[in-house]
């Protein structure tokens, strides 16, 4: 048993934390709150870096590595709050991949930026494949697909606007599911750009009327593997996050003085610091386990990624309070950072399900094993 | 146990209605620009006041009504009713004009009073500052006595409310820094368009303005500028803190977190109303939030029997923002992404409460205030006691470099 | 507007103080867990102290005081762990009271002891009554009505064993819900005695196989009074509880020391203790919005009962936990008094429909008031 | 990221179980009275210990395989897939016996850790007392030493799991108490059968004795009792401490906890597996306990590599007891007041948890250690430094009199 990360995990988080460094990614998530022109343009650091191709297959130009090593970037992706449009990417990637896309080249140098349309796979009370509406209504039906056209509305889809490819997940009368490439430039696709409370995240609603693209080889497993794995990246995303907010708040409590007496020499503060770094280390551990069951318990994805997303969107929101909380009043100002990763916290928790959603998810998925359900 | 009006409070009650009722065309609406609203505010202010709905438990010598508190909740609750503005001067008229009635001269009970009540004089409080918050017996805002009895103050305060468009401020500085730090202390007004004094506004999560910064940069004041008299700064503040903690107790309903107003907003999707884990957290904060508002009845019942609250009263603030917090995290996980639209007012709810928490001091030396003062437990080992003020900032500079 | 005790009211309080105190009701509490017939019966002091005609009509020998009054009372007994029988009596002389029984004064006396069957009103999402069955199912049909015969069981009726008169809410074939007094010791009626974990606490399954009584002169709101009544004696008597453990944990953190300081001076604990304070205020004054309404505005009373029981129910959990928790290991073992309050505590949550339902309530109400439902 | 067996452990696997799978029907069932249970059980740790089962990680020279920390953890596995008990004196062979391996004299390790591994001799750990519980280093237990070098031990121990048939005792005592109160103290074995010893079972919430309280009147043992060397009782200590640290964060599931356990217990309810909000806490309770679960491998593979883990491993205890109560609640909240039948599982549950939450030290000081020597934050403030144990407890009892 080892756990701990390989050399090449090494190489590949410090690489990524080098690359992300040489950009002001904080600053520019304040500035882009008033101006989205501000909002960087990190997908040439992402293409340099070999992300766009990290889980394509070696023989069409990809890294080949594992979900475990996405997971470990999109950690140092939170850890400085960088909008990379890999949420939506990667999982797309993988379905491509997977499915045998005609043009994984492009896929993989970034030259096509990809994105997909999340669609939630049935559970046990849900037996259906359900997508999210605009205005509130969190379990709409999916794209409808018939024969090779697609039509319907899928709000909050990561990192749409601008994506080349889109990968739809349409079911068709019958109710079976299946996944298309589908040329994001063609008639019959419209992105509405949306962002919210988040500056740093590029949200589309994805409408497509009569779309069409190429069939993907994919079953239903195959094709709801997405949504785990993009699961598991937003909870990655939250860890690195999580960490930044535990280092300011640590740093912070120690040089603030309030009736004599560092503020973090109480307790008070003190637990609930430590209440931010047992959160960490639980959504850390259910990482592993996602990462882990990814490669070799692949019946268990569904339920430890769904755990790791939970935790690490839990612990971030956790974290992001308790980092206004210690800073006091000052923590809670525009010109402070705590807001930021405040921000990032809110909108995450409430992206792809929510939160809740993948809660219900674990409890679904253990109710089925125990034949509950 | 009663809590209906009196036959005289009931003839109170209507009466206070007619009047806002005739006259509710003349309030200002609060979707004015700042530099439009405020005026406006100023004007209805006015008119409350001519009309014995400002300063209903002021002193009728000063302009007041000589009433109780029950009276100057059926003020608000009418004022609620008519869906009219309240005054302007909320921390002036609920807490600072007080003070000075407790505490000033003569001379500045006759000069400020009236102003301050009809809204001729809007006034802010300068408390706080960045290294003094919870523990506000550390402010560093240093007064120096000229020769001609004139005082020179210098330093920084934060969070003050109505700076930009205040006559006067209330001022807490440390005039002596070789005693212990409670005993160094003088309470000032300070008129805010002296020189040295510089006004910026401090934007909150939601890019809002909702606070100031004051800084002083060598600013004179007159001797008769001193509140209280000097080296007792810290008994007026205390007698202020008391007078806001009396303003936000009984008012936890003022801070407009109601159970009904999140019972709406959730019901604004179709199925929540029927999802059993939703309905277990909006009844668990619609639980506490109508506690607040017994509570807040069960306080005003006590003032009216004469019993000074303690500072478990402060526990109202305390469970209204918590609940108010989960009620909007409620609602954004009903509502989804599109509840986090800036312009609305989840996301507004979201942005503004997590200041508001630490607002007033952290709910954690309220506890430990509560734990100790209600409860008899025993103090917190305090390394700041008896040590004058000067040694104290020493101390702390030298851990920090450690 | 005045909310403090009336003379009258701290005249009732302090004699209950005394009756109660002249009983180890604590003691017995402990010694009830090994040998049931260790358990004291108060009936005696109970009808002594006029608090079995509390709340009946003057007229017919009562004392004809108010459901607060009644609150105040179950206080006192929720402060000493008294195991008297009034969560049964007072709601059943409420509904015999109001619907004309016959013999009120024997109940008031107390020479009757009378006990009702919780039957759960309708709600906006279950829009029939329900009562709890035994092994686990929270919500059976009522008791069935056909003619005036009555058949159904209802589990963990408070205070059964012994009673001799039963007042029954039944619903009929066309839905129709009518409450009678029935006569405990006719055929067709049984009582299996059971205590659950607190052994001051008398609990019965009842059966009914074609009963018959006293039909009350009652409607349905009239009826459904007798559920929202309890939930607030349910409350009071928390509340008292609560005040107990909050006296014994404040008393013994200022004498305990560790690291040479009184454990009351940490945060941990003073903060925890604040915790139990505020959530005793807080339930106080939903008690106090129970009793207002209930005088005053009966429309809201289910809601403001429903709220007292679920603030209160959640608030002995605490103070109990916490009780033993400032204890530290002294605390969970049988010699101490603190798993007495926990034991209490443990069933009071789960007794009536439980807090969750109390919880369920609340919104169900406000929902309904908003138009939402 | 490997979590599965390399291929020398996945054959020693094999070994372990099919040892295991031939001889189950030897282990004693754990329904069976003490009297009875007790010596069935030193039989089959007797068994387990000859095939290499017990002891996985001590040095061979005292009867141990010499292994590492994963295939001690592969044969608490394969027990627990094989449905039979594991060794009785986990207490004896995962603590004390490692530190009597670290600490104790070339004598005291021929003596005692043979008839230890084969429970021959079962052992009990003597350190708790009722005024040192979480602040360990304040135990008042007192030790003399005589003319002829032998000790008399006087004083009270508590939670002392399996005294009743215990052998020896590990014991910290107080010989010093005019130095601080880390410095005065000794370690000691103690026989349990010599004069003075006073074994009393101590009931817990659920009636059962879970735990005893030992008390010591002028108990006479010989010098050579002394393990660590004297007034080095607190380093001994630590070192055992570690010990329960390591046995603890690396079998959290080994306290029984698992999450399929609760799911099982809920999905009795009809139900209960529809209702979301069942479903969201179900969830919460769960990932919680996965967290623990992964967690512990994490920990495993740190261990193996060479890393001893720090006071943050004591988390997963914490997580674990607080994810029980609330498993079990639900459970009981689900099933009604049934479940508070004292013959289940869940109101044994209900009863035993509270206990467990204090056991080996409560949480809050388990933070403090964390918040101090992990995130590296300020110390609270000790008013124990330094000061003579005899003055301090002075001061205690004067400030309880005030």
């Amino acid at each position: 048993m080892n756990l701990e990360l390989s050399q090449e995990q090494e190489f590949l988080r410090d690489a990524a934390r080098n690359a992300l460094g040489r950009v002001k990614t904080v600053e520019a998530a304040r500035e882009a709150l008033e101006d989205p022109g501000a909002r960087p343009d990190l997908w040439p650091t992402a293409c340099e870096a070999g992300w766009a191709g990290l889980i394509v297959d070696e023989e069409h130009g990809g890294a080949e590595l594992g979900a475990f090593d996405a997971m470990l970037v999109m950690i140092e992706a939170g850890r400085v709050l960088a909008g990379i449009e890999l949420l939506g990417h990667l999982p797309a990637a993988a379905l491509l991949n997977a499915g045998g896309y005609g043009d994984l080249g492009a896929i993989a140098e970034g030259t096509q930026r990809a994105t997909w349309l999340p669609t939630r796979p049935p559970t046990d009370d849900v037996p259906a494949w359900t997508v999210e509406a605009r205005g509130g209504s969190r379990r709409a039906p999916a794209v409808a697909l018939d024969g090779d056209r697609l039509s319907g509305t899928v709000a909050w889809v990561p990192d749409a606007p601008g994506a080349d490819v889109l990968v739809v997940i349409g079911v068709d009368a019958g109710g079976e599911v299946a996944a298309l490439a589908v040329d994001a430039t063609q008639d019959g696709v419209s992105v509405e750009a949306v962002t919210r409370y988040d500056a740093t995240r590029a949200l589309g609603h994805v409408t497509l009327d009569g779309a069409t693209g190429q069939r993907l080889a994919l079953d239903a497993e195959g094709i709801a593997h997405a949504w785990y794995f993009a699961q598991t990246l937003l909870a990655a995303e939250a860890i690195g996050t999580v960490e930044t907010c535990l280092a300011s708040s640590v740093a912070y409590a120690k040089e603030r003085f309030t009736f004599g007496r560092a503020i973090g020499s109480y307790q008070a503060v003190k637990h609930a610091l430590v209440e931010v770094l047992r959160r960490r280390e639980n959504a850390y551990s259910l990482l592993v386990y996602a990462g882990w069951s990814h490669e070799d318990r692949r019946d268990e994805f569904p339920l430890a990624a769904s755990a790791a997303r939970a935790a690490a969107s839990a612990a971030l929101d956790y974290a992001a309070r308790e980092l206004i909380s210690v800073h006091g009043g000052i923590g809670a100002t525009w010109e402070h950072d705590a807001p930021l990763f405040f921000r990032r916290a809110q909108l995450s928790r409430r992206l792809l399900g929510g939160m809740g959603d993948a809660t219900d998810r674990v409890a679904g998925e253990l109710l089925a094993k125990a034949g509950a359900v | 146990m009663d809590l209906n009006d009196t036959p005289e409070q009931a003839a109170y009650r209507v009466r206070v209605a007619a009047w806002l009722h005739e006259h509710r065309d003349e309030a200002p609406a609060l979707d004015l620009p700042e530099e439009e609203l405020v005026p406006a505010q100023r004007a209805w202010q006015r008119r409350l006041a001519e009309n014995g709905m400002a300063g209903v438990t002021w002193p009728e010598e000063f302009g007041g009504q000589g009433l109780g508190p029950i009276e100057s909740v059926i003020v608000g609750q009418e004022i609620a009713k008519a869906r009219v503005p309240g005054i302007l001067d909320v921390i002036g008229v609920g807490m600072l004009g007080p003070t000075i009635i407790a505490h000033g001269t003569q001379e500045q009970k006759g000069r400020y009073l009236g102003p301050m009540l009809h809204a001729d004089e809007v006034w802010c409080q300068l408390f706080s500052e960045p290294a003094a918050g919870s523990d506000l017996a550390a402010v560093q805002c240093r007064a120096r006595q000229e020769d001609d009895g004139s005082w020179r103050l210098t330093g920084q305060k934060v969070w003050t409310t109505n700076a930009q468009f205040s006559a006067h401020g209330l001022l807490l500085a440390r005039t002596d820094a070789d005693v212990p730090k409670h005993k160094g202390l003088t309470m000032f007004i300070l008129p805010m368009d002296a020189e040295g004094v510089t006004i910026r506004g401090l934007r909150q999560i939601s890019g809002e303005a909702e606070f100031n910064e004051v800084f002083l940069d060598d600013v004179r004041v007159e001797a008769d500028a001193v509140v209280g008299g000097p080296g007792n700064g810290w008994g007026t503040a205390l007698t202020t803190l008391m007078f806001e903690r009396l303003t936000i107790g009984s008012g936890a309903e003022g801070l407009g977190y109601r159970p009904e107003r999140f019972v709406e907003l959730v019901a604004r999707d179709e199925h929540a109303s029927a999802d059993p884990e939703v309905r277990r957290r909006l009844g668990e904060i619609s639980i506490e939030l109508l506690a607040v508002r017994f509570g807040g009845y069960r306080l005003l019942s006590m003032l009216q029997q004469g019993t000074i609250p303690g500072p478990e009263a402060g526990l109202a603030k305390v469970t209204t923002v918590s609940a108010a917090i989960e009620a909007f995290d409620l609602v954004a996980d009903v509502l989804g992404p599109d509840a986090l639209d800036e312009a609305g007012e989840t996301a507004y709810g979201i942005s503004f409460l997590p200041g508001l928490k630490s607002a007033g001091g952290t709910e954690e030396i309220l506890r430990n205030t509560i734990g100790e003062r209600v409860l008899g437990l025993p103090p917190e080992p305090r390394l700041d006691k008896g040590i004058p003020f000067s040694e104290l900032r020493a101390k702390e500079r030298e851990a920090v470099a450690k």
